[in-house]
């Protein structure tokens, strides 16, 4: 899902890093200090659950649960998915300093579009909630994938044969976050429903 | 998982501040993803290479690291070497012999010299930009990164947010560790099914919930100690003399590649 | 499951007088035999055991274990003694294959599943895992299902029963322990005791021939304590019990190990007496 | 900081012999007066005190606390027992104003900041929070900085010490714990036991007047152990422990109270003797 160094063309990289940096600063400025210390623990507990591999078939995929993390933190789900491609980079070299913008773009816009869609079937009483967090999982690494592989498209001709298979080998991935989201918001839901109240931001 | 192995060390890079690091390894960065040209990103590959030589870097750890960047890459030489125009070197199919459901026509892949010549260009630039990366970030431990990050200029609340997931990733970690350990000795062996994947989200579920309760107990410890919504950085020493001038010599060194792929096609080099 | 037998070389059952009493005196008036050693020469093969172990936890430069030999036969009730980080869990740890030792030896009975000689493969501790069962320090490590009943058949699933078989084997664990309609509540909101009591069951449900147990009696109260000692009695035949609860430990064990220096010794029966007055006598405690 | 000075109707401080010793007698062979009492009626006003509390948790239908009183005195050093459950943590979360009673009061220097006639803010316990230092049970809830020096200086920069103040503040607590150096270290990558103790020195840092120490020795090494004991011995002459270490206790506490049915007791000088005979007297253990 992380597209490596060298790979982008500037123009593709620099509109990343703008996008990625807008979105960041408006996180930002939307994250208050009380709350800062909560999203840290939250960033770092999906971090953590993003290290699990599920088998898929023959294959394995690791959990991304990014659209979860956009329901839980809102807009301050792109300061924290910047700050988790970061560590990434930086523990494991996946991605790096000039794609962080692109990959930040890719993986946090659609959770934070999964806050406006999914929040009020998530943490309301509704009898929607399994299928709200199936869809919420499937569209949101769904979305990531489709801005990953149009970021690859972009940046010229020669990458559209590779961008559609990745697209292309997403499909189980985003069943299997789908299922997997599902079932964690319904442990959340049975175990701390309070949690999926929670709000990161004063205004949204 | 979550260590740190290129951050121990005594070499000259270890020793740099990390701010200037961070500022040069940006640089190279930017410049090296700029590159068109297979020599200067050859040149490229060589500084990053130097750079991590000079930081005396373990070298099995350091190839194992490359190998996991190159998984992408790998993808990449999948498709690329077939997907642009121009002199064939090596052609599969069509196969005449076999039925057309077997291999239809656009099986028949023709890799071209502007293909290999694309899909070499980003092995260098991506393993180039990755050994500076390495040689200049990954000497610093996450925690002096954060407080560069910090001293450079980016808003505070990023490089706490930064430190502070940095310092809860490994209690959480832990957590984790000690769930799949549990499950494990219970005899959880993970297979395509609803069971494994019912697993694996009560565990992240439950990694979650657990943090949650975390967050709460480490609100109250801040309070406690007169937390009132405002965070103080203590002012950090300065650096040794002579990181800036390693920084701007780094810095040079990127921009003269850079310099040298834009006026190689003017000068008419091959 | 049958009571506790008393193997033939052991020692005389701590039928020791109750915390709760006063001036109570318990031990041995004489001086006698080893209750158990560990170069055992029975016919049957130990159901599991370790020998020779080195151990050091890596970025350590002290090793924790320094030629340590356990061996836990059927019916024996060992109690494992030893100060904070002499490496009494990590000797458990190994034995489940959660760790790998530096050299030695881990067998099941009597076949060797870590060696010099052979790689050693997660799926080969498999075996082992269904015949022994492992009680955590930490329930909240052990629990990760939202309720009671998932948590208990998570172990009887994984060993390939049916949803319906390992609901029903759940259930009548739950009810053997005495937690009988604990099956729905939520297992994060249980009280410590009572997760220590669920965490049991689940181990229970698997059905193991003998159980480890790490620290069992940290943050229980009395009366869950006193529960654990009687579950103890009438549903495990064999195990080793990690604990500084030296009343727990004479309750529920009949021979006791140390490990000292990296090494597993006997623990010496020295008769010795501590006249131990203090205040606080009618607040129930533990000389542990 | 000077060190303890015996409040005046306290009771004999507990010079009981060490854990290792054997055959150590220690206690009082006459029952004396009670050493603690929270209707003390001393002129000055206690430091901090609860009064009457009654709280239960939201979602529980049990009360924790019924009509529980308590007060913080200087030169008190008292250990609260009682078993887990019992509400020991939720007595000194209500102290410090991170929970709030159903009814009943709490007071600062005679002040009251949680009353049945006032509206409560969190602003009102910061002078309290300032003179009361209160110690987690799990040293990672409180050492949240990425370094042992900004976890020090964490206190002191909150109550608006310079930076430079604030270093100098945090080095001189560090090293007069015998952790000089330590600053630079990165929090994570300590010991438990060293976690505790720069949890210790983060809120020694902010020189509170006295400590609330919530169940200090869980999980730590005898080495640590002892080394708290001098530590507490040298640097606080007021503090209130919750512990299950008897033995610690008893090196630290000259009072004793427990909770119990949801209301504090003083814990009955009443001289109990256990003759304590087992084995393994070799190994080192607490009687704690």
């Amino acid at each position: 899902m992380h597209i490596s160094e060298g790979v982008l063309s500037p123009a593709v990289l620099g509109a990343g890093a703008a996008l990625a940096a807008l979105g960041v600063a408006t996180g930002l400025k939307r994250l208050d200090y009380d709350r800062l210390m909560t999203v840290a623990i939250l960033s770092s507990a999906f971090f953590v659950a993003s290290l699990i591999h599920v088998p898929i078939g023959p294959a394995s995929a690791h959990l991304v649960l990014n659209g979860l993390l956009g329901v839980m933190l809102g807009w301050a789900a792109v300061p924290a998915i910047f700050v988790a491609l970061a560590l990434q980079a930086l523990l494991f070299q996946f991605g790096g300093l000039t794609v962080l913008g692109v990959n930040t773009f890719t993986m946090a816009l659609p959770p934070v579009l999964c806050f406006y869609a999914f929040r009020p079937m998530l943490s309301g009483p509704s009898r929607l909630r399994g299928g709200a967090a199936f869809a919420c999982g499937f569209l949101s690494v769904g979305a990531s994938a489709l801005l990953t592989a149009a970021a690859l498209a972009l940046s010229g001709e020669e990458f559209s044969a590779a961008a559609r298979a990745l697209l292309l080998a997403h499909v189980p991935v985003m069943f299997a976050e789908g299922v997997v989201t599902a079932l964690v918001v319904s442990f959340i839901a049975r175990v701390r429903p309070e949690m999926l109240a929670f709000t990161s931001t004063a205004h949204g | 998982m979550l260590d740190e192995p290129f951050s121990r060390g005594a070499s000259r890079l270890h020793l740099a501040d990390p701010r200037c690091k961070l500022v040069a390894a940006l640089a190279f960065a930017v410049c090296a993803a700029l590159l068109r040209s297979p020599g200067p990103a050859a040149l490229a590959l060589l500084t990053g290479a130097a750079l991590c030589l000079w930081a005396r870097l373990p070298l099995p750890r350091l190839l194992r690291r490359l190998a996991a960047v190159n998984v992408f890459v790998a993808f990449l030489w999948l498709f690329l070497p077939f997907s642009l125009p121009g002199a064939p070197l090596l052609r599969i199919g069509p196969f005449p012999g076999l039925p057309d459901w077997l291999a239809p026509n656009w099986l028949s892949l023709t890799a071209t010299d502007a293909g290999v010549a694309q899909a070499l260009l980003v092995t260098l630039k991506s393993n180039a930009i990755v050994l500076a990366f390495i040689a200049l970030a990954g000497t610093s431990d996450i925690t002096a990164v954060g407080h560069a990050v910090a001293r450079l200029g980016l808003p505070d609340k990023l490089a706490l947010l930064l430190l502070f997931t940095w310092r809860q990733l490994h209690v959480v970690a832990q957590e984790y560790h000690r769930l799949r350990t549990a499950a494990k000795v219970r005899g959880f062996t993970p297979g395509t099914d609803l069971h494994t994947y019912r697993t694996y989200a009560n565990m992240a579920g439950m990694v979650l919930v657990r943090s949650f309760d975390r967050a709460e107990r480490v609100g109250q410890a801040m309070r406690l100690r007169g937390f009132a919504g405002r965070f103080h950085m203590l002012a950090e020493p300065a650096g040794r003399p002579g990181d800036r001038l390693l920084a701007a010599v780094i810095i040079l060194c990127a921009a003269a590649l850079l310099a040298a792929d834009i006026l190689q096609p003017l000068a008419g080099l091959p | 499951m049958s009571t506790a037998t008393t193997p033939p070389n052991s020692g005389q059952p701590h039928n020791c007088a109750h915390a709760h009493a006063h001036d109570h005196a318990h031990g041995h008036g004489h001086p006698h035999p080893h209750p158990h050693s560990h170069s055992d020469d029975d016919a049957t093969p130990p159901l599991a055991a370790v020998q020779d172990i080195h151990f050091t936890y890596s970025g350590s430069a002290e090793p924790v274990l320094r030629g340590a030999s356990l061996a836990l036969r059927p019916g024996r009730r060992i109690g494992l003694l030893g100060h904070n980080g002499s490496g009494k869990s990590t000797l458990l740890h190994l034995l489940m294959g959660l760790l790998r030792p530096q050299s030695g030896r881990v067998l099941h009975r009597g076949v060797p599943l870590v060696s010099e000689t052979r790689k050693t493969r997660e799926a080969d501790f498999v075996p082992l895992r269904r015949e022994v069962g492992f009680l955590f320090q930490n329930s909240d490590d052990q629990l990760f299902c939202p309720t009671v009943l998932e948590d208990v058949a998570f172990g009887p699933l994984n060993h390939g029963a049916s949803p319906a078989e390992a609901r029903a084997v759940a259930e009548a664990t739950l009810e053997r322990l005495g937690f009988a309609g604990f099956g729905s509540r939520v297992t994060h909101r249980l009280s410590g005791g009572e997760k220590k009591m669920i965490a049991l069951a689940a181990v229970l449900a698997m059905q193991p021939q003998a159980l480890l147990l790490d620290e069992p009696t940290n943050d229980l109260d009395p009366h869950t304590r006193d529960r654990l000692i009687a579950i103890l009695a009438a549903h495990s035949p064999t195990h080793l019990i990690i604990s500084h609860d030296w009343d727990f430990l004479a309750h529920t064990c009949d021979s006791f190990l140390t490990v000292q220096d990296g090494a597993v010794r006997t623990a010496t029966h020295t008769p010795h007496t501590h006249v131990h007055t203090h205040t606080g006598g009618d607040v129930h405690h533990h000389h542990g």
